[in-house]
């Protein structure tokens, strides 16, 4: 079967305009916009398939829109990372399907067409992100996507929603100018903004703005991951958001810094003119510490979304590390670590939302009990918390298996130990999770006639909790899938 | 360095203005004086991106009869255009935000919201 | 303490920019890569192939028309966001700040003017956003001249009258115009010639393509200016 | 001679079943109880099933599922494992039926009788694992899965017992994942189906720091006497779930993963090039003598008993430290032998706290008039674990001491006799107060615990007796023990 390359167009297009047009659906019943959206979300979501079959079946392909020539247009590209769109339609899908009755109670009636708007554009935005193969173009849907997500945040209706969104919107806005100033300097190195052809291009550039360059690009990318000192936006934002997009953003929207590093990687390696050494060593000791202080801070928290976010950063923490390591075993590692950690971050983010939903009640004191009131719920979230500490055999395993194989492998036996020790320190606050919801006696004995979640928002986090233990036992099958891109990225180094 | 500065002087303004821009970033405790600095900052990367698609003696590259090459590089203005609407995205919106902010907090100082979380 | 902090911080910053930048291609030398390498391109084959003289606006419509359906979505996004923080945003206003004046009386001459001159800037816009392509200017331009004349007129208002400026109904439509019509024009390209925001230049149907491109003007003419304009009153409104 | 055979996993996997089984009975007592004792039936029948089998030199192999490349889930039941799967699953019969008599009118007994199936489950798993990543996993369950029973009470202290517990084998657990990452990088394998797989070519410090970690992971659980913290706070649990701590499940994997880094994953060849388990070996026998000392300040019964088990284990550490044949025989058997005598004491010790609510040494004046069988069982396990000949201790002790002298440290033969003395010098007083001094009023009835508790403490001073007479019987677990030393050994 031959691609059909305009297909990667549509991919981005048809949720753009399904986005544009969800306010004039909703514009009389808001409820119709939830149908509408998850009906664009379903569309794109066979259009991701059918690429992503494809991509397995013949390798990385690309389309140019409009059909100028490849460095003069805009090149989109479709390789084996890019197949991260797969989990951003399945958990743009669930999670609107968890909004139906979320966003009803949570926000008022006249913003639910914008909100779910807003919630396709950063879907798309992320898409976009993942295909496009032009820097600037890059850059545009990282806008998008970043906008929707400030926005995003301020919806909720929480009393500091709009500080938090605000403290985002300046951490983001400064990263998305810094990385547009490294474009900036790419371009005027090169004159293209093509990737394969700035790629190219970069052989003889000198020294000073190319290690400026990589390293704002770097910086950038770290504060949209949000890895430890620069994740000071990213614990607010995200426990504040309303759930479903605490779960796009935790899940999804952090992995674009991580999509965008492993483009820089490409560029980097590719065009062997940049030494990133130095760099791989300082993201390796970001990652390590955004592990254990991630873990460090979050097994303070009591708000159970709270200690949510700051687990977010410590698993960038180790996708980072896994790049920093630039190892093969790493890097695969890392890659199907942000496939995996999406599901699991959806899981119990979702989880919580519906236990929130449900109880009103956000911290781990209030909620104690739950588990014998919802226990389905409950047993899902207990899934994606053994699954995010790295239990076999569930998704969270495989990635950080790899990841401190590949310390190993790298002659960093310390990130190893800085990795284990980590995980252990997770392991420890989502036991006082478990143990608040199953062992602990209820503050309020109004808590155990809670009764279950609705099915639109249960089913979404039992297929998700499924998940997590399916990619566990297939843990084989994604690392297999990515592993050609990342031998591929490895490749000028000598085959990692 | 200087000399070589001297030649990409346009370059060197343009990091200047992005300092600037930082600085009230940084410094400025109301969320609107914030942002300018914010604006400052994106002026000062669209300023260093047009400026890269400069050539000497260039003529605006619109085609038609009588106009003689050199002319000047299309690309960054193109961009640019793009980078302005951004830009003026992102000001829409931080205002509404910084709206908001007043409405609950009755005030937008960066200190005093600080006692009020 | 602070004070040094920061000082340390924009050294920090400006010291390896200013060294990346004394390293750079020389600026406004003809040499430069980027004057050698794509731009050149665009320049030859630009007015023919792209059917613009204006080269801005050929790369912005055609080499990069995907980044510019990408730009009118920012600006949708924007609105979309304004929209939904401010709509309905609950209460809690604070009592003493809460008695802000509602309207600033607008002095006559003002509204003579603005109400005067308010065809000659239709009239303008639009000419804006149909020469964009032979001269400076395009749909964002001549969009956001309506916008700022739709603000402005706006200003002199009631609000009622206000209201009626806009049509009420497919206003959701026409704040979404641009995006639409980009997807419109990118179907025809699509079914056209086989690829998504292609435009049909040789051959006997380059009619065809100037149609397309003058749509999309149009279509960015339009959106921008109600999104720019319901930007405003979005943030007017919620007082 | 090795046969694929689903048994391997089955074993592991039916307890698993009745556990979800026992959480699905919800409140009903009957069936809650059924699936309770068939989880344990059931495995006990599976594990004797496969041991003629093992017996005749068959090894039991499944591979259950793979996650990448090398890594996976499987099991292999060889004579080590098999032998410590027959102790662990004999003993868990009678502790389920023991633990029914004693929980029943605790709260919550879903949970606990659950949890409690789950850890046959886990223990039979590590028995089991074939490589090091499965043993890693069900290491682990078993800590998760013990969890809710050290806190059954969920009073502070018990809460506070099962996070200090929680804390340290979690911190065990860790390092053994570490372990386990840097073997596979250097070995290319985790299996422990080899007598060693590591390569000395690894390095001398690479490996010293990985045996260094791998110990440390598993003397957590097997409690060497830094790492011992944990054991006596976890006393607080009920009595049965003391005793599936220290003589059945968590102890015993500790010690058992201890037996399996040292014998399958370095091997004995290389140990002795790198001479590390000198180190260990004398780490065990000072815990052993240590320990010891600890106990015999103890008044509280079950806290003498917390520091018997730190001190009988490193017998265990202490014999695989040796490499030697004999040594390692009596490493195994203790196994079987320290199981059954400290699973009769705790039995014991928990019948008296049921019966007359005394916990401490000197409140026993006179017991044993009161409860004369059980009190008989307590002296047969006391008597063991002193060493007396014909019972399951004395059989250590001889090999230990045997294996020392074939080693050439004839001072662990000494350590041997200087921990007899110290087991004398804090049990016998125990006997003694219990039959000599008579309480104050003279009238004393018998008064035995009930049938369900009774039953299960004698069946293990029977079994104490058995093990130490039946040493040289062919077909009985001591042949299982001398066929992995064989292996191990290549002889």
């Amino acid at each position: 079967m031959t691609p059909w390359p305009p297909l990667l167009a549509l991919l981005i297009v048809v949720p753009l305009t399904g986005a544009v047009i969800t306010p004039v659906v909703g514009r009389t019943r808001a409820v119709r916009s939830a149908d509408w959206s998850l009906g664009v979300m379903l569309a794109t979501s066979v259009i991701a398939l059918v690429l992503v079959v494809q991509v397995a079946r013949v390798g990385p392909f690309s389309y140019v829109v409009g059909g100028w020539v490849a460095p003069y247009g805009i090149e989109l590209r479709f390789d084996e990372f890019g197949a991260v769109i797969a989990v951003i339609c399945l958990l743009g899908t669930l999670a609107m399907v968890f909004s139906r009755r979320y966003a009803a109670q949570a926000m008022a009636e006249q913003r639910i067409p914008y909100y779910y708007a807003l919630l396709l554009l950063n879907l798309t935005g992320m898409i976009g992100f993942a295909v496009t193969g032009d820097l600037f173009n890059l850059f545009v849907f990282m806008e998008i996507l970043s906008l929707s997500g400030y926005a995003l945040v301020a919806v909720s209706g929480e009393k500091i929603a709009e500080m938090a969104a605000f403290k985002y919107l300046v951490m983001g806005a400064i990263s998305s100018l810094v990385i547009l100033l490294a474009i900036g300097i790419l371009y005027a190195l090169t004159g293209s903004l093509n990737m394969a052809d700035v790629t190219g291009r970069l052989a003889g550039a000198p020294a000073a703005p190319l290690a400026v360059a990589f390293g704002a690009l770097t910086l950038g990318f770290m504060v949209k991951a949000a890895a430890f000192p620069l994740h000071i936006w990213l614990p607010d934002a995200h426990a504040i958001a309303p759930s479903p997009v605490s779960a796009i953003l935790s899940g999804l929207v952090v992995k674009v810094g991580i999509i965008g590093m492993l483009r820089v990687y490409q560029i980097a390696y590719g065009s062997g003119a940049v030494d990133m050494r130095a760099l791989n060593h300082v993201l390796m000791w970001l990652g390590a510490l955004s592990i254990v202080m991630g873990a460090f801070f979050a097994v303070f928290q009591d708000d159970i979304k709270m200690m949510l976010a700051y687990s977010t950063i410590s698993n960038i923490g180790y996708i980072i590390m896994g790049l920093g390591l630039a190892s093969s075993y790493g890097m695969i590692g890392a890659s199907v670590h942000v496939f995996n950690h999406a599901i699991i971050k959806a899981t119990l983010f979702l989880g919580a939302g519906a236990l929130i939903f449900q109880t009103g009640k956000r911290t781990l004191t209030d909620l104690a009990g739950v588990g014998h009131a919802m226990p389905w719920t409950v047993a899902a979230i207990s899934v994606g918390a053994i699954s995010i500490v790295g239990i076999p055999p569930t998704a969270g395993f495989v990635c950080k298996w790899y990841i401190a194989l590949g310390a190993v492998q790298a002659g960093h036996p310390f990130f190893a130990f800085a990795l284990v020790f980590g995980a252990l320190f997770i392991f420890i606050y989502y036991i006082r999770m478990v143990n608040a919801f199953y062992f602990r006696q209820p503050r309020d004995p109004a808590i155990l006639e809670v009764t279950e979640a609705p099915a639109s928002m249960l089913v979404p986090v039992l297929i998700l909790a499924s998940l997590c233990l399916i990619m566990g036992v297939m843990g084989s099958l994604p690392l297999s899938f990515i592993e050609p891109a990342v031998q591929r990225l490895l490749l000028p180094l000598g085959g990692g | 360095m200087i000399a070589a500065l001297w030649h990409n002087l346009d370059y060197a303004a343009s990091v200047i203005l992005f300092c600037i821009g930082l600085y009230a970033v940084i410094t400025k405790e109301n969320l609107i004086k914030k942002f300018m600095g914010l604006n400052i900052m994106e002026t000062a990367v669209f300023a260093f991106i047009v400026a890269i698609g400069v050539v000497e003696g260039g003529e605006a590259p619109i085609m038609g009869a009588g106009v003689e090459p050199p002319f000047i590089n299309p690309l960054p203005q193109a961009l640019i255009l793009t980078g302005i609407v951004v830009a003026l995205s992102t000001t829409a919106l931080a205002l509404s935000l910084i709206i908001r902010i007043w409405k609950q907090c009755g005030t937008i100082e960066a200190d005093e919201l600080r006692e009020v979380e | 303490m602070r004070r040094a902090l920061v000082i340390f911080v924009l050294v920090a910053v400006a010291i390896p920019l200013m060294l990346a930048m004394a390293e750079l291609p020389r600026h406004g030398s003809p040499d430069a890569p980027p004057q050698t390498h794509v731009a050149p391109y665009y320049l030859e084959h630009g007015p023919e192939e792209a059917g613009a003289e204006n080269v801005v606006t050929a790369v912005i419509l055609n080499y990069r028309g995907f980044d510019t359906q990408g730009e009118v979505t920012v600006i949708f996004t924007a609105m979309a966001a304004v929209v939904a923080v401010l709509v309905a945003g609950g209460a809690g206003v604070p009592a003493d700040r809460a008695a802000a004046p509602a309207t600033t009386p607008v002095s006559l001459i003002v509204r003579f003017i603005v109400r005067v001159l308010a065809p000659f800037i239709v009239l303008f816009s639009v000419y804006v956003i149909l020469n964009g392509h032979v001269t400076p200017g395009g749909g964002f331009q001549g969009g956001t001249i309506l916008g700022a004349l739709l603000i402005a007129l706006t200003l002199i208002m009631s609000e009622s009258d206000a209201r009626a400026l806009l049509p009420q109904r497919p206003q959701r439509l026409l704040q979404a115009a641009a995006p639409l019509t980009f997807f419109a024009v990118g179907m025809i390209g699509l079914l056209l010639t086989g690829d998504y925001l292609a435009y049909p230049h040789s051959g006997p149907t380059i009619w065809i393509a100037t149609l397309m491109l003058t749509v999309v003007e149009i279509g960015i003419g339009i959106g921008g200016a109600m999104v720019v304009a319901t930007i405003f009153r979005t943030m007017g409104a919620d007082r | 001679m090795e046969v694929v055979d689903a048994r391997a996993a089955l074993a592991p996997a039916i307890s698993l079943v009745c556990a979800a089984l026992v959480f699905a009975s919800a409140d009903n007592t009957f069936w809650r109880r059924f699936f309770s004792i068939a989880a344990a039936l059931a495995k006990l029948v599976i594990v004797m099933s496969m041991l003629p089998g093992s017996l005749r030199g068959v090894v039991y192999t499944f591979n259950l599922v793979e996650f990448t490349e090398g890594v996976g889930l499987a099991f292999r039941a060889d004579a080590l494992g098999m032998f410590f799967s027959v102790v662990s699953s004999t003993l868990w019969l009678v502790t389920t039926i023991y633990a029914i008599g004693y929980m029943e009118r605790e709260p919550n007994r879903r949970r606990f009788f659950g949890f409690f199936a789950l850890c046959v489950s886990t223990t039979v798993g590590v028995a089991f694992a074939e490589n090091l990543l499965t043993m890693f996993l069900f290491y682990e369950s078993l800590t998760i899965c013990t969890y809710p029973l050290v806190i059954h009470d969920e009073t502070p202290e018990a809460m506070k017992a099962g996070r200090k517990y929680l804390i340290y084998t979690l911190t065990g657990g860790a390092f053994v994942l570490l372990g386990s990452i840097v073997t596979y990088q250097l070995a290319g394998t985790m299996t422990l189906s080899q007598p060693g797989i590591l390569p000395l070519a690894a390095g001398r410090t690479t490996l010293t720091m990985l045996f260094v970690a791998l110990i440390a992971g598993f003397g957590v659980k097997a409690a060497i006497m830094p790492l011992h913290g944990w054991l006596p706070s976890a006393m607080v649990a009920p009595t049965p779930v003391s005793a599936l701590l220290h003589a059945v499940a968590v102890v015993k994997v500790g010690a058992f993963g201890i037996l399996r880094t040292i014998y399958n994953i370095f091997g004995v060849a290389l140990l002795r090039e790198l001479g590390v388990c000198t180190w260990l070996a004398g780490l065990a026998a000072f815990t052993i003598l240590a320990a010891s000392v600890v106990a015999i300040f103890q008044d509280n019964l079950k806290r003498r008993l917390a520091f018997s088990t730190i001190s009988q284990l490193s017998y265990i550490v202490l014999g695989a430290s040796l490499l030697t044949p004999l040594a390692a025989t009596a490493a195994i058997v203790h196994i079987a032998n320290q199981a059954f005598a400290k699973i009769t004491m705790f039995f014991v010790a928990g019948s008296i706290q049921r019966t007359t609510g005394k916990t401490t040494v000197h409140e026993l004046a006179g017991i044993g008039f009161r409860m004369p069988y059980t009190m008989a069982a307590f002296t047969v396990a006391a008597l063991s674990f002193i060493g007396v000949p014909l019972l399951a201790g004395f059989v250590t002790k001889w090999y230990l001491s045997l294996g020392a002298l074939e080693a050439g440290e004839w001072w662990y033969a000494l350590v041997m006799l200087a921990s007899a003395l110290l087991n004398a010098a804090y049990w016998l007083p125990v006997v003694y107060t219990a039959f000599f001094k008579t309480e104050p009023t003279a009238e004393v009835e018998v008064h035995e615990a009930h049938w369900t508790m009774l039953g299960p403490t004698l069946v293990c001073a029977v079994f104490v007796i058995f093990l130490g007479a039946t040493v040289s019987v062919p077909g009985m677990p001591f042949a299982l023990a001398s066929a992995a030393v064989k292996f191990v050994f290549g002889m």
